[in-house]
C-alpha cells in the first residue's frame, strides 16, 4: 500500500473519531483537549504528506507548524476561558 | 525571498512560490476568524453549545470524508504526473473534482435547510459565524473546483510532463489547503463543546 | 475579486437590515431638509457625526440627546460667541424654518441603532 | 528620457508640489487655531482651512499619480504617448478646476458657493474629503477619463508590462469607486456607507495598487534587479492588499447604524491590513540591499525606502492600533484617528508621489541624477520631514489618549471642549513640530534650485 493510501485511512479513522464524540454529545476540558489534539494531528498529516511539506526546509515546517499549534493551542485556552467564567 | 538563491534553502514545497504566499495569506484570514469564534464562543457558552446542537452534523462528516478523499485524490494525481502519466492524472484531478462537487451540492442542502428554517447572519452571533465561516470556506471550495479544473484540462492535452507539472502541483496546494481548513473547521464549528 | 464578491455580498445583507436599525420610516421631508443644511454649511469640517468628520468641535451624532432642541436652535443662533483666544463657530443666518428641520435632522440621527456608540453622552 | 512625451509629466509634477506647499500652510493655520480659537476668524474658519488642507491633499495626489502615470507609462510600453497634447490640455483644465474651487471656498461662504454651483440639482458637497462643488466633481470625471483614454490606449498599443497593469488597474479602480460620491441618499446611514466606497477603497484598496506599482517601478530602475523578481513580489503584494482591504472596508462600519456583524469581518479582515505594508517594506529593502547597479541619484533610493518603512508604521501600525471594534468603540473619531491619517497618508501617498519626483525630475530636466549638493538637501529634506511627521504623530497620539481617558473611557466623562482645553499643550507641540515639517519642505523646493555638476541622462 502506497504511504499516501495509508494516511488517507488514518485520516477517515481520526474523523470516525471526531464524529463518534460529537454524536455521544460528550464535552469537558478533557474532551475539547482531545478533540483539538486530533485536529492538530490531522491537519499535520494533510500539510506535511499531502502538501509535501515534509520534504522542505525547516522554515516552512516551522510556518505551517507553528501556524497550527498556535490556532489550535489559543482555541484551547478561548475554549478553558469559556468553562472557567 | 521570491527565489531559491536568497532564500537558500534546501527545499521549497511543491507548485509555484506565490501559491504559498497565497495559501498562508488565506490561512492566516482563516486562523484570525477561528480565533474570534473562538472567544466569541468564550463570552456566550450557552448559547454557542445550544445553537451547535441543531446543526446538521452528518452532513458534517460526510463533507469531511468526501474533501479528504478528494485530497487523496489530488495526491495520487501529482504522484501520476510525476511518473508522465498525464491522462492518469487528469482522470484522478476529475475524480477530486467531482467529490468537489459532492461536497458543494451536500453544503447547498445543508444552507438551503438552514434558511428555509429562517436562519440568517442576524439570528445570533453562533449562526453568524457558522455562516460566515462555512460560506467562506464554500467560496474556497469552488475557487479550488475551477483552479483544478483547469489544471485537468490542461493534463488531458498532454501539457504536464515527468519533469515539468508545477500547474498540478501549485493547483494540488491550493487544494489540500481548502481540504486543510476544513478539517479545523468542521470539529470547531460542529462538534467542540 | 473573490473577496470582491464576499463583501458585495455582505453589503446585500446589510441593505437588507438596515431599515430595523435606521429607522428610515422616520426620515420626514425635515429630516431630509436638515440633512442637506448640514451639508451645505460643511458642518463636517468642524464637528463630527456619529465619529466622523473634523475633531475640532463636539460629536453632534447625539447632540439632540445631549442638548435638547431648544438649546441647539439657541447655540446657533448666537454664534460666534466672541469669547478671545476659544474656538468660534460662525453665524449661519438660519431661519426658524431651517433650524427647525436641521432639528429634525439631528433627533432622527440621535435614534440611529449605533450599537451603543459613543460609549457616553459627551459623546 | 528615452520618450519624448514623458516630458508631459513635468508640469504635473511641479504642480504637484506647489499645491503639497499651499496645503502644509493650512495645515500650519488649523494647528494654530487648535490653540487660539479665533485665529484668523471670520476670515478663515477652521471648517473651510481644512477643507483646503484635505483637498490640496487629493489633487496634488492626483497630480502627482497622473504625473507618474504619464512618465513610467511610455518606458513601460516602450511607445510614445497616444496623446501628449491631450495631456497638456488635461493639466491646465485639471489645474484651473482646482485652482478655482479653491479660489470658492475661500471667495464666498460654502452656503453661497453650493448655491452658485448647483448643488440643489444634485446635493453631493458637504461631505467630508467630498466638498468639492458639482461642477468641479464633473470636471474630475472628465480630466479622469480623457487621462484614462490616453494612458490606457497607449498601454495596449505598445508592450504590456506587471507594473503597468497594475498601474491601469489601480487608476481605472480609482475612478470607478470616485462615482459614488455622486450618490448621496438622504439615508445618512446608507450615504455613509456609499461614502466609503470612495474613501476607504481608494486609500486602502485602488491607491495601493498605485503605490506598488510606482514603488516597483522606481526600484526596477534605481537597483537593476531582475524584472520578475520585482514583479513577482507586486502580484503578492497587491493579492495580499485586495484580500485585507476590500473586506477591511468593515472597520468604518461598526457605529454607523450598520450591523453587527461588520465588528467581526471589519476586526478579522482589518488586523491583516498591515500585512501587505509589511511586505513593501521588507520588499524595498531586500531589493536594495541586492541591487546589481549603483544608480546615482540616491536620494530617490531613501524616498523609496521612506516609502516602505513609514507606509508600514503609519497605515500598519498605528492603522492597526485603533482597528479592532473593541477599541475603536474609544478611539473612533478621537485625535488617534487623526494621528493614523496624517502617518498614512504621509508614509504611504506622500512619500511614494515624493520618490517617483525624485527619480524622474532630474531626468526630465536632461540628467541622470541631481548635483551632490542638491542630492544632499533632497535627503535633508526628507528627514526633517519624516523626523517632523513622526513627532505629529505622537503628539496627536498623546493627545488621542488624554481625549479617551478623559472623555470616553471614564465614569465621570468631560465635555468636548474642557477636554480640548486640557490636552492643548500636545497641540502646541504639534504645531512646533509642524513648523519643522514646513522648514523640511521650503529646503525641499530649494534642492530643486540648487547649483553643482550633474552628469548628463
Amino acid at each position: 500500500m502506497r504511504p499516501c493510501t495509508r494516511i488517507w485511512l488514518l485520516l477517515i479513522a481520526l474523523s470516525g473519531v471526531t464524529y463518534g464524540i460529537g454524536e455521544a454529545g460528550l464535552g469537558g476540558k478533557a474532551v475539547v483537549a482531545t478533540l483539538l489534539a486530533i485536529s492538530l494531528v490531522k491537519s499535520q498529516l494533510v500539510a506535511g504528506f499531502f502538501m509535501g511539506l515534509r520534504r522542505t526546509s525547516f522554515m516552512w515546517r516551522a510556518i505551517m507548524g507553528g501556524y497550527l499549534v498556535v490556532v489550535c493551542g489559543m482555541i484551547g485556552v478561548a475554549y478553558w476561558l469559556g468553562a472557567v467564567r | 525571498m521570491s527565489d531559491t538563491q536568497t532564500l537558500a534553502l534546501p527545499r521549497n514545497p511543491p507548485g509555484d512560490l506565490a501559491i504559498w504566499f497565497f495559501i498562508f495569506a488565506e490561512l492566516l484570514a482563516f486562523g484570525i476568524f477561528f480565533l474570534a469564534y473562538a472567544f466569541a464562543r468564550a463570552k456566550n457558552v450557552e448559547l454557542f453549545n445550544q445553537s451547535q446542537l441543531l446543526l446538521n452534523r452528518e452532513s458534517g462528516m460526510v463533507n469531511t470524508l468526501v474533501l479528504i478523499t478528494s485530497s487523496y485524490f489530488v495526491v495520487r494525481a501529482v504522484a501520476a504526473i510525476r511518473e508522465g502519466f498525464s491522462q492518469v492524472c487528469a482522470r484522478w484531478l476529475l475524480g477530486a473534482i467531482g467529490l468537489g462537487g459532492v461536497f458543494v451540492a451536500v453544503k447547498l442542502a445543508e444552507f438551503h435547510a438552514k434558511f428555509a428554517a429562517g436562519i440568517s447572519l442576524h439570528t445570533n452571533t453562533f449562526y453568524m459565524f457558522y455562516l460566515s465561516l462555512t460560506i467562506f470556506h464554500f467560496m474556497h471550495v469552488l475557487m479550488g473546483m475551477v483552479i483544478l479544473g483547469f489544471v485537468a484540462v490542461k493534463a488531458r492535452r498532454g501539457g504536464y510532463s515527468a519533469d515539468s507539472h508545477t500547474g498540478v502541483e501549485t493547483g494540488a496546494s491550493y487544494w489540500h489547503m481548502v481540504d486543510l481548513v476544513w478539517l479545523i473547521l468542521f470539529p470547531l464549528v460542529y462538534v467542540i463543546r | 475579486m473573490f473577496f470582491f464578491l464576499l463583501f458585495l455580498a455582505l453589503t446585500f445583507d446589510t441593505q437588507g437590515v438596515l431599515p430595523k436599525r435606521d429607522h428610515r420610516e422616520n426620515i420626514t421631508d425635515a429630516v431630509v431638509r436638515g440633512k442637506h443644511i448640514w451639508e451645505r454649511n460643511d458642518c463636517i469640517g468642524c464637528h463630527t457625526l456619529l465619529g466622523e468628520g473634523a475633531y475640532f468641535a463636539p460629536e453632534l451624532g447625539n447632540v439632540y440627546k445631549r442638548r435638547g432642541p431648544d438649546f441647539i436652535k439657541a447655540w446657533i443662533k448666537g454664534q460666534p460667541t466672541g469669547v478671545p483666544g476659544r474656538r468660534q463657530m460662525p453665524q449661519f443666518h438660519l431661519t426658524d424654518q431651517e433650524l427647525d428641520d436641521l432639528v429634525a435632522f439631528f433627533k432622527w440621527t440621535s435614534e440611529i441603532n449605533t450599537s451603543n456608540w459613543p460609549p457616553n453622552i459627551e459623546g | 528620457m528615452q520618450y519624448q512625451s514623458q516630458a508631459v509629466a513635468k508640469p504635473y509634477f511641479i504642480a504637484a508640489i506647489g499645491l503639497f506647499v499651499g496645503q502644509i500652510l493650512f495645515g500650519l493655520i488649523m494647528g494654530y487655531q487648535y490653540v487660539v480659537g479665533d485665529f484668523l476668524f471670520p476670515a478663515l474658519p477652521f471648517n473651510v482651512a481644512r477643507m483646503v488642507h484635505t483637498n490640496l491633499l487629493i489633487v496634488w495626489l492626483l497630480f502627482g499619480f497622473m504625473g507618474a502615470a504619464y512618465y513610467m507609462i511610455p518606458e513601460e510600453s516602450e511607445t510614445e504617448l497616444v496623446s501628449p497634447g491631450l495631456a497638456k490640455l488635461m493639466f491646465w483644465i485639471f489645474l484651473i478646476a482646482g485652482a478655482l474651487t479653491i479660489v470658492g471656498y475661500l471667495a464666498v461662504p460654502y452656503a453661497t458657493l453650493a448655491k452658485m454651483t448647483g448643488n440643489d440639482i444634485l446635493p453631493t458637497m458637504g461631505r467630508e474629503f467630498l466638498e468639492q462643488p458639482l461642477i468641479t466633481k464633473a470636471g474630475i470625471v472628465v480630466v479622469a477619463l480623457a487621462f484614462l483614454f490616453n494612458i490606457t490606449l497607449t498601454v495596449l498599443k505598445g508592450r504590456k508590462t506587471s507594473v503597468s497593469l497594475v498601474l491601469l488597474l489601480g487608476l481605472w479602480g480609482l475612478a470607478v469607486f470616485f462615482l459614488f460620491s455622486f450618490y448621496n441618499p438622504a439615508n445618512l446611514v446608507v450615504d455613509k456607507y456609499y461614502w466609503w466606497w470612495v474613501v476607504h477603497l481608494w486609500v486602502e484598496g485602488v491607491w495601493e495598487l498605485i503605490l506598488g506599482a510606482l514603488l516597483a517601478f522606481v526600484l526596477i530602475k534605481v537597483t537593476g534587479v531582475d524584472r520578475e523578481v520585482i514583479e513577482k513580489w507586486l502580484y503578492i503584494i497587491i493579492a495580499m492588499t485586495l484580500i485585507t482591504g476590500i473586506i477591511g472596508t468593515g472597520h468604518h462600519y461598526y457605529w454607523i447604524g450598520t450591523p453587527e456583524y461588520w465588528q467581526w469581518f471589519g476586526s478579522v479582515f482589518s488586523a491583516l491590513e498591515p500585512i501587505p505594508f509589511f511586505m513593501m517594506t521588507v520588499f524595498a529593502f531586500n531589493m536594495v540591499n541586492r541591487r546589481r547597479r549603483e544608480h546615482p541619484n540616491k536620494a530617490a533610493t531613501l524616498w523609496a525606502l521612506g516609502t516602505g518603512v513609514m507606509a508600514f508604521l503609519g497605515a500598519g501600525v498605528w492603522g492597526f492600533l485603533h482597528t479592532l471594534a473593541p477599541v475603536n468603540y474609544y478611539t473612533h473619531g478621537t485625535q488617534i484617528t487623526a494621528a493614523h491619517g496624517h502617518m498614512a497618508f504621509y508614509g504611504a501617498y506622500v512619500l511614494v508621489v515624493l520618490t517617483i519626483i525624485s527619480y524622474a525630475m532630474p531626468i526630465l530636466r536632461g540628467r541622470a541624477a541631481n548635483s551632490e549638493r542638491a542630492q544632499v538637501m533632497e535627503m535633508w529634506a526628507f528627514w526633517l520631514m519624516t523626523v517632523a511627521m513622526v513627532f505629529i504623530t505622537l503628539f496627536l497620539t498623546a493627545a488621542g489618549i488624554l481625549q479617551v481617558w478623559l472623555q470616553r473611557a471614564t465614569d465621570t466623562p468631560l465635555p468636548f471642549m474642557a477636554v480640548q482645553e486640557k490636552i492643548a499643550l500636545f497641540y502646541w507641540l504639534r504645531e512646533a513640530t509642524g513648523v519643522v515639517f514646513l522648514i523640511g519642505l521650503i529646503v525641499y523646493v530649494l534642492s530643486f534650485f540648487a547649483k553643482g555638476e550633474t552628469k548628463a541622462a
